[in-house]
């Protein structure tokens, strides 16, 4: 007889202690620190650099450098936390707290400020001329150089011809 | 003549109170076993939305004789109680009964689908289990009152609990079975998960799983009824004693229901019979041996 | 015109998931979420089911199936993809068997994101699926009133007879 | 009264008529007026009966050159069994038949001086036999024109001696006019012999090794009964110089004659044999090899009654008795245990046999008990169960010739293969079994009886054996209404006009009955119950009469209501759930191959539960020790 | 057909959590033939391999199951490790053995919830995944997640596990082993219970050994294979001791996994004790996995084995993956010969399938 109903203690302790229900959405979720919900991101400090796009497993991630946008769509982000790892600036961050179930399938996108977005036209421009002044004393050089070259090119060959003579 | 009215009386309340009644204690079981699994549960009148949900859905049917055949089980459900409520013969309300319980097969078997049709033949053989407890137990009645009818508790001085107690033992035994609590619910259970999906009424959707829901609960009344016949007599007081034997029994199942793994059909078969003619068997012997 | 929406009865199918989500719909459903406070319900009776929840992507396999079950559903009904790989493929968007998230079969009423998606988030998004449940069946009851008195139609499929020409059609459907 | 020689003759004459005529037509024609003649006949006898009031009537006090015409059948009998015997190499079998016709013999020529008796006594017990016999007998007679015409057809192997069969069976309904109707015991005896012979003769119709079998262990055991049966008369004869059958009840009755106990046990141990009780039922269901008319005539409505006749015309004397215990052991157990078996059987004949088997089991054990109320339960259920099942046989052995086999299980869905063949079916099933029809009334009355005369083991044997019996019949109606496993294809029904008839005739005589229990047992159970014991007891009180009438009008009614509701609904169609993988229809599902795969639904067996075979020789083993045991008591007793 | 059904049993059930079909043909309820199906969550992970490069696709693999997504990370990363001669530090080592041993106990108690709804005792159900949910707790504190945890990198792991929640993890065991020990009695021995377990569904230590079964199922007929007594991460450290069963029934299939449960707890303990206090949590890697590797793992559902090959790109060139649900299909399918159709769900669920890892 011992053996009938054995989880009859379990049963009746649960029905005379407090039920174990989260009484969600009544009272709130309290998520544990470093809780993995969805990615967050400072997108000031965005660079633009992509590398959060071409780490993400699931492509969701896509970034306007021009624009000075970064897109998510948040019904496809699979919580991985890979981007936020490979941000080399460490704007990103995985936080707690989930996107809402929503009628439509919706991707965000967060536009960073016109200051930031200036100051980086700016940087670009500076970068531009930097870069064609470089590149025009490069090609200096490397016509200099060319130059040379074809010189002592020249020379080699007058000396062959000479020790072909003597042969 | 006063009787009769007072009898044709149960009857009309019968008919009109127990789906309430019915769906009452549904919903107190469901409530009660949500706490013993230490959960908060569905609201009390949770089986009446959903009674007033499946009636709102659009009406589907995988066969259209099924809804007759429903029909004709839920009248014949209510015409049972009613029998037995009005104080009518016993062993004639539960032969109808097990007509009731043929129509409940006829209607999961007639759409010729897996699931219902394995559960239809395994509620048969839960009528086999569960039919000679119940026909005993009009037999006991007989012997102990000297007439099926049931009206006659109220002329007896003592409770019939006293000449019956392995009646009461079988037809409780029966009860569970009939009121598929585990472990017995091989045929439909209350809960989800079966391996017969929803047995008897997986193909019954909207409208046909509402007529199922109410017949149900004509069930339930009805059966918990037949138990106050063993406890009441001549006096007033018994009601309330009847109303807290009840009471009683229904946490019991609950608990039981809640404390059980599901049998297979071999077991409940086997189980039945045994507990049917043990009780059921000596308490009839000492009977007739007394008379 | 009464109230649906306190008992939203709920079909599960897993689609090609990784088991995470589908055990968070079950997780709803015990004594810690209990999602029964709701009146929710999981039948596996697509005829009694008022909400379809399917976990996973669709692939070629199971296409027909969730067809299938939607199908059988009686209206009003309510479809809710449930975690990131029912949205939308999730990782396995690429993947050589898969034909993308749940609403490449079937009309996909509400999307819970998430991998896996939280048992609360499952909650939230039944929250949602049982106003639409409600407002359908308001819907519903309109149609009904309208055409009273008139017989109801009959699926063509049934009792047509049927061979492996037409089998192939459905999978050829699936693929398409 | 004429008519009842003409009842006995006739169909003795128009045997040898039949058998004679060698084109099948005229051969029909021929049987047509013969079964119309008899009915007519019986139909006269009635109205005769009830002019007079319904007094018994007795007849042929005076019967020298009868009883020597009866003597020379004896013999004749027993040569054409020896001979039997001999040829096919089953000596022994043929001592059951000399011996106790020598004896016989030697009782009416050298035994003791008898008293004058009627020989012909028509009560309402054996006119309600005559009814019955002459019905339902008659109606299967134009069944069986059409049936064996089927037959011949479908079993070219068998040599078609269509002309013997269809003789033989207005053989055997003279030999059971003549039973019923006889007061006589040495006539009843010539009777009880004929037809146990009619009934090898039947069983052996196809010649088949299996056939020949069957109907040599038919014929010992009925044989078996044959000897009992004599040596009980004879010895009735010696003690009191009467042999008539109510002398016999009388003066254990009413004079308490010690050694009316002796003959009463052995001729109800007589009546076991014929009644296929357990340990001799094995013989009715070798039986189910016969052609269907002759499972329908013999093995079922009417000769397997002979001895639930005989049986109820002894439960006056066996009430109270070691020898009404036994009986009612015997048949309480049958009932229980051959329907357990039925539970395992697939083959509709066969069901249908343990199912007889089992019902007889009841109506035995009913006239065991010997009070009013089971006798009459015991009669009711053989009105019930002659109709009903000989509309079933007839029925499974049309849907035989229509579909090929006669499987249960291949009639899954029947009722829209074979319309109006499954509706026969259907109402000789729930006339069988369902409250409140008329069999189920009986078994109320049956067990409030055993109630009251304190037998438990009679009340345990038929509340589980009702349990069991409507678990097998409960199942085979499933089978008819549910759905086909093909799509909508609906079967040419080839069911010959006269088996349409006679179906007919029995399925509206079943409503009828159903109908009409309240009527029938008033005006004529009860009387019968007067005459059988002096009184009678109001078995159905007027409160269940009225609810069940209200039950009866709600089964009829609601379904149909409802149906006509149901279908002006407007109703979604939906596909059978096969866990989501339907192929377009809810026949077929995808397997795991990715073809399409035929669903197939059958019932429940047990056969790995409850073990047939072995359940059945256990049932044997106990009856036989119990029959040893209650028969050496009471034969010590009495001497 | 006789006195035969044929009938199809899933993908849709509610019995099973994941899809399988099964072709079943039954007389009674004997289970004369059963034909398996799979495929219908066949995603095709493996062909990922070659378009992710190898450290993205850990994400990918972590997802071949939302079960145990810890021990295929492992396994995954175990086998880039493998390949390129990492040395993973010990800490990591032992907070993997943590977390593994963590999703062991999820992995069972819901398991044992599975099992208790397949007999039908919801009430058992929900008590096992009331204990589960504790253990989910831990786990989302110490990682992040509930299911998919995604802590682990090749070379070592993510997060830390700090003395404050290795207190709490501590003390929330203890409770945890009280709780479970209280409601694993039922499993062990009531009476309903029982009848649905014991002699159900017997694999013989032959018949498992011909057909290949790993995991619980071998162990409970008597086959003491485990990888973890191969000692990899730190397991070699902790005395680990395989749970062994002799009777090859379902009931034997629980008692293992029961006493797994424990013996995970144990590990638990044992792994925090002999934890190093400081340390890396992981190693730099650099360069592309040139090479191949095997590695193997006692996943809570038996041996999985992980197969990587790459030719110093960042993208590996194949990986297989063998799940140890694939290798018991096949005894599934010996134990459902001659059983009765109630037990089908119990058969089903005692290899503790899990289709998702199978299929892939
Ligand atoms: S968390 Fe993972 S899936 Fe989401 S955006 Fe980042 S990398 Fe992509
Ligand atoms: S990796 Fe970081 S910095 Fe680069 S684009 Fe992404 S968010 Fe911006
Ligand atoms: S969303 Fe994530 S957890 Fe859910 S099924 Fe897909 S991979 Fe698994
Ligand atoms: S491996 Fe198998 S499943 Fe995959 S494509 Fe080939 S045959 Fe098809
Ligand atoms: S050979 Fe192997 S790895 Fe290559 S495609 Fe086929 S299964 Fe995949
Ligand atoms: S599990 Fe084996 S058979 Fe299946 S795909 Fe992988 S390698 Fe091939
Ligand atoms: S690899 Fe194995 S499973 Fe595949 S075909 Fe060859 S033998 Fe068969
Ligand atoms: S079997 Fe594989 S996929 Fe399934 S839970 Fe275990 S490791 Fe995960």
């Amino acid at each position: 007889m011992s053996r009938v109903m054995k989880f009859a203690p379990v049963i009746l302790k649960n029905l005379f202690s407090k039920p174990v229900t989260r009484r969600y959405p009544a009272v709130p979720i309290q998520y544990p620190e470093g809780d993995r919900g969805h990615i967050e991101i400072q997108i000031d400090r965005c660079i633009s650099c992509g590398m959060c796009v071409r780490s993400c497993p699931t492509g969701t991630l896509s970034v306007d450098r021009m624009k000075g946008t970064w897109t998510i769509n948040r019904f496809d982000c699979v919580q991985c936390g890979y981007c936020v790892l490979k941000c080399p600036v460490k704007c990103l961050s995985i936080v707690p707290g989930y996107q809402e179930p929503e009628r439509e399938k919706a991707s965000q996108t967060y536009q960073k400020s016109p200051e930031v977005l200036r100051a980086e036209a700016e940087k670009r421009a500076k970068q531009a001329a930097l870069a064609k002044e470089m590149a025009a004393k490069k090609a200096a050089a490397l016509k200099a150089k060319k130059e040379a070259e074809a010189a002592a090119a020249a020379g080699a060959a007058a000396q062959a011809v000479q020790s072909a003579d003597k042969n | 003549m006063n009787h009769t009215i007072f009898y044709a009386i149960g009857a009309v309340l019968y008919i009109v109170g127990a789906p309430f009644l019915g769906c009452l204690m549904d919903g107190a079981e469901r409530k009660l076993s949500a706490r013993m699994q230490g959960r908060i549960g569905p609201p009390l009148l949770q089986p009446w939305y959903d009674f007033v949900k499946l009636l709102n859905k659009q009406v589907v049917t995988v066969d259209r004789a099924q809804f007759f055949i429903l029909t004709s089980y839920l009248v014949l459900m209510v015409m049972s109680g009613a029998m037995f409520f009005s104080g009518n013969d016993l062993l004639m309300t539960f032969f109808v009964l097990s007509t009731t319980g043929t129509f409940l097969y006829f209607a999961a078997i007639v759409p010729s689908s897996p699931y219902s049709s394995m559960a239809a033949s395994r509620e048969l053989i839960q009528e086999v289990c569960y039919e000679p407890a119940v026909l005993l137990l009009s037999v006991g009645f007989y012997l102990a009152t000297g007439t099926f009818n049931a009206r006659a508790v109220f002329s007896q001085n003592t409770s019939l609990v006293v000449f019956l107690p392995g009646f009461l033992a079988s037809y409780l035994f029966a009860m569970i079975i009939k009121l598929r609590i585990s472990p017995f619910d091989v045929s439909t259970s209350h809960h989800a998960h079966q391996e017969l999906v929803q047995g008897v009424t997986t193909e019954m959707g909207a409208r046909n799983l509402a007529l199922f829901k109410l017949a149900e609960w004509y069930e339930m009344v009805f059966l918990y009824g037949v138990v106050a016949v063993f406890i009441l007599n001549s006096s007033l007081v018994s009601v309330l004693a009847a109303i807290l034997v009840d009471l009683v029994i229904f946490f019991c199942f609950v608990l039981i229901d809640n404390t059980n793994a599901r049998v297979k059909w071999e077991n409940m078969l086997g189980l039945s019979w045994a507990v049917t003619g043990l009780c059921s068997g000596v308490n009839l012997l000492i009977l007739m041996m007394i008379r | 015109m009464g109230k649906v929406k306190k008992s939203p009865w709920l079909l599960h199918y897993d689609g090609s998931s990784c088991n995470g989500c589908d055990i968070e719909v079950l997780a709803t459903l015990t004594p810690v979420y209990d999602a029964e406070r709701f009146g929710v319900v999981n039948t596996g009776d697509p005829l009694q089911a008022d909400i379809l929840m399917i976990t996973g992507g669709i692939n070629q396999q199971n296409a027909p199936v969730v067809k299938q079950l939607y199908d059988q559903m009686p209206r009003p009904k309510v479809v809710v993809a449930v975690g990131t790989c029912a949205c939308s493929g999730g990782v396995f968007r690429e993947c050589y068997n898969m034909l993308g998230g749940a609403d490449s079969t079937v009309p996909i009423d509400i999307y819970v994101p998430g991998c896996a998606a939280r048992p609360e988030s499952i909650m939230d998004g039944i929250m949602k699926a049982v106003e639409l449940f409600q407002k359908r069946s308001d819907e519903h009851d309109q149609y009904e009133k309208e055409h009273k008195g008139e017989a109801g139609p009959v699926d063509p499929n049934i009792n047509t007879a049927r061979d492996k020409v037409k089998m192939q059609e459905m999978k050829g459907a699936a693929d398409a | 009264m004429p008519v009842t020689v003409f009842l006995i003759l006739f169909p003795l004459i128009w045997a040898f008529v039949i058998f004679a005529i060698r084109d099948n037509k005229v051969r029909g024609i021929a049987a047509y007026i013969g079964s119309g003649t008899i009915i007519a006949a019986v139909g006269v006898l009635f109205v005769q009966w009830l002019r007079n009031g319904r007094v018994p009537i007795k007849l042929f006090y005076n019967t020298e050159t009868a009883d020597h015409f009866i003597l020379a059948g004896e013999i004749v009998l027993m040569l054409v069994v020896t001979y039997l015997c001999f040829k096919y190499h089953k000596y022994w079998i043929s001592v059951l038949s000399i011996v106790p016709t020598l004896m016989l013999a030697y009782f009416e020529l050298m035994g003791p001086e008898l008293h004058t008796i009627p020989h012909i006594y028509i009560d309402h017990l054996s006119m309600l036999m005559c009814l019955i016999v002459g019905i339902i007998g008659g109606m299967i007679i134009v069944y069986a024109v059409g049936y064996m015409e089927g037959y011949a057809h479908h079993h070219p192997e068998f040599e078609d001696r269509r002309n013997y069969f269809l003789g033989l069976l207005f053989f055997f309904l003279s030999a059971m006019f003549g039973f019923v109707m006889s007061e006589s015991l040495l006539w009843i005896d010539l009777f009880w012999e004929t037809t146990s012979v009619c009934s090898f003769l039947l069983i052996g119709y196809t010649r088949t090794d299996e056939a020949v079998h069957n109907s040599f262990r038919a014929l010992w055991m009925n044989l078996a009964g044959g000897v009992a049966l004599a040596v009980g008369i004879i010895y009735f004869g010696y003690q009191s110089h009467t042999v008539a059958f109510h002398d016999l009840i009388d003066l254990s009755t009413q004079m308490h004659m010690a050694y009316c106990v002796l003959p009463i046990a052995l001729i109800a141990f007589a009546a076991l044999t014929k009644a296929a009780q357990y340990p001799f039922s094995t013989w009715l269901i070798g039986a189910m090899v016969a052609p269907t008319p002759s499972s329908a005539l013999l093995h079922s409505a009417t000769m397997v009654k002979a001895g639930i006749y005989v049986l109820l015309r002894l439960a006056p004397a066996m009430a109270g008795t070691l020898t009404g215990t036994m009986i009612t052991f015997i048949g309480g157990f049958t009932f229980f245990v051959a329907s357990i078996i039925a539970i395992g059987q697939s083959d509709g004949k066969r069901v249908l046999a343990f199912s007889t088997i089992s019902n007889l089991g009841l109506m035995v054990a009913c006239a065991g008990v010997g009070a009013p109320e089971t006798v009459w339960a015991g009669v009711l259920l053989m009105i019930f169960h002659a109709v009903s099942k000989s509309l079933l046989f007839q029925d499974v052995g049309a849907t035989e010739n229509a579909i090929g086999t006669r499987d249960i299980e291949d009639m899954h869905g029947l009722l829209y293969r074979l319309p109006r063949l499954a509706t026969f079916m259907f109402i000789g099933i729930a006339g069988m079994f369902l409250a409140p029809f008329g069999m189920l009334i009986s078994k109320w009355s049956a067990l409030r009886a055993a109630v009251d005369e304190s037998n438990i083991l009679l009340v345990l044997f038929i509340v589980f054996g009702s349990a069991t019996t409507s678990f097998y019949w409960t199942k085979w109606m499933g089978k008819l209404i549910s759905r086909s496993h093909e799509t909508g294809d609906r079967l040419k029904d080839i069911t010959r006009r006269n088996e349409v008839v006679s179906l007919t005739v029995h399925a509206v005589l079943m409503i009828l009955l159903c109908i009409l229990v309240p009527f029938i047992s008033k005006v004529y159970v009860d009387p019968l119950l007067i005459e059988m014991f002096g009184k009678y007891e109001d078995v159905l009180p007027m409160g269940v009469l009225y609810t069940m009438i209200v039950v009866i009008a709600f089964v009829f009614l609601v379904p149909i209501f409802s149906y006509f509701i149901g279908r002006k609904m407007r109703a979604n169609v939906k596909l059978t759930y096969m866990s989501g993988i339907n192929t377009g229809d809810n026949t077929m599902f995808v397997d795991s191959f990715g073809e399409p795969k035929r669903l197939w639904l059958s019932n429940y067996y047990f056969r790995s539960f409850i073990h047939p075979h072995q359940l059945r020789i256990f049932s044997q083993i106990l009856t036989t020790a119990v029959l040893l045991v209650m028969m050496s008591m009471i034969i010590g007793g009495a001497l | 057909m006789g006195k035969r059904s044929v009938i199809p049993f899933g993908p849709q059930h509610p019995v099973l959590p994941e899809p399988i079909h099964l072709d079943l043909v039954v007389e009674d309820e004997k289970i004369v033939e059963a034909i398996p199906n799979i495929g219908f969550i066949h995603r095709g992970l493996e062909g990922l391999a070659p378009d992710r490069d190898f450290q993205k696709y850990l994400y990918v693999v972590e997802r071949t199951c939302g079960i145990c997504s810890f021990g295929h990370g492992l396994g995954y990363v175990e086998s880039i490790e493998g390949i390129m001669n990492v040395e993973v530090p010990e800490r990591a080592r032992y907070l993997r053995v943590v977390w593994a041993e963590m999703a062991r106990m999820t992995s069972h108690l819901m398991w044992l919830g599975f099992t208790a709804d397949a007999f039908g005792f919801e009430s058992l159900f929900y008590e096992a995944w009331r204990i589960r949910e504790k253990v989910l707790d831990l786990m989302e504190m110490t990682t992040g997640g509930r299911l998919i945890y995604s802590v682990l990198k090749v070379g070592g792991v993510l997060k830390d596990i700090t003395p404050d929640m290795q207190k709490k993890i501590l003390d929330d065991l203890n409770e945890i082993e009280k709780e479970t020990r209280e409601m694993t009695k039922t499993f062990l021995d009531d009476y309903s219970v029982q009848t649905r377990l014991k002699g159900v569904g017997v694999l013989t230590k032959q018949q498992a050994h011909d057909v290949g079964a790993c995991g619980p199922m071998a162990r409970a007929s008597g086959i003491a294979c485990d990888m973890r007594m191969r000692g990899y991460e730190a397991y070699s450290d902790l005395g680990f001791e395989p749970v062994v069963a002799q009777d090859g029934d379902s009931y034997a299939r629980c008692e293992v996994r029961i006493n797994e449960i424990f013996a995970s707890i144990e590990l638990v303990r044992r792994a925090f004790e002999h934890m190093p206090k400081e340390g890396d949590l992981s190693a730099t890697v650099k360069g592309n996995p040139n090479g191949e590797y095997f590695a193997r793992i006692e996943q809570p559902r038996g041996e999985a084995i992980f197969y990587s090959e790459g030719h110093g790109k960042p993208n590996l060139d194949r990986f297989r993956l063998r799940t140890p649900t694939f290798a018991n299909l096949q005894a599934l399918c010996e134990t459902l010969k001659g059983a009765e159709y109630a037990d089908v769900p119990i058969l089903i669920l005692t290899i503790d399938p899990c289709i998702s890892c199978t299929e892939r």
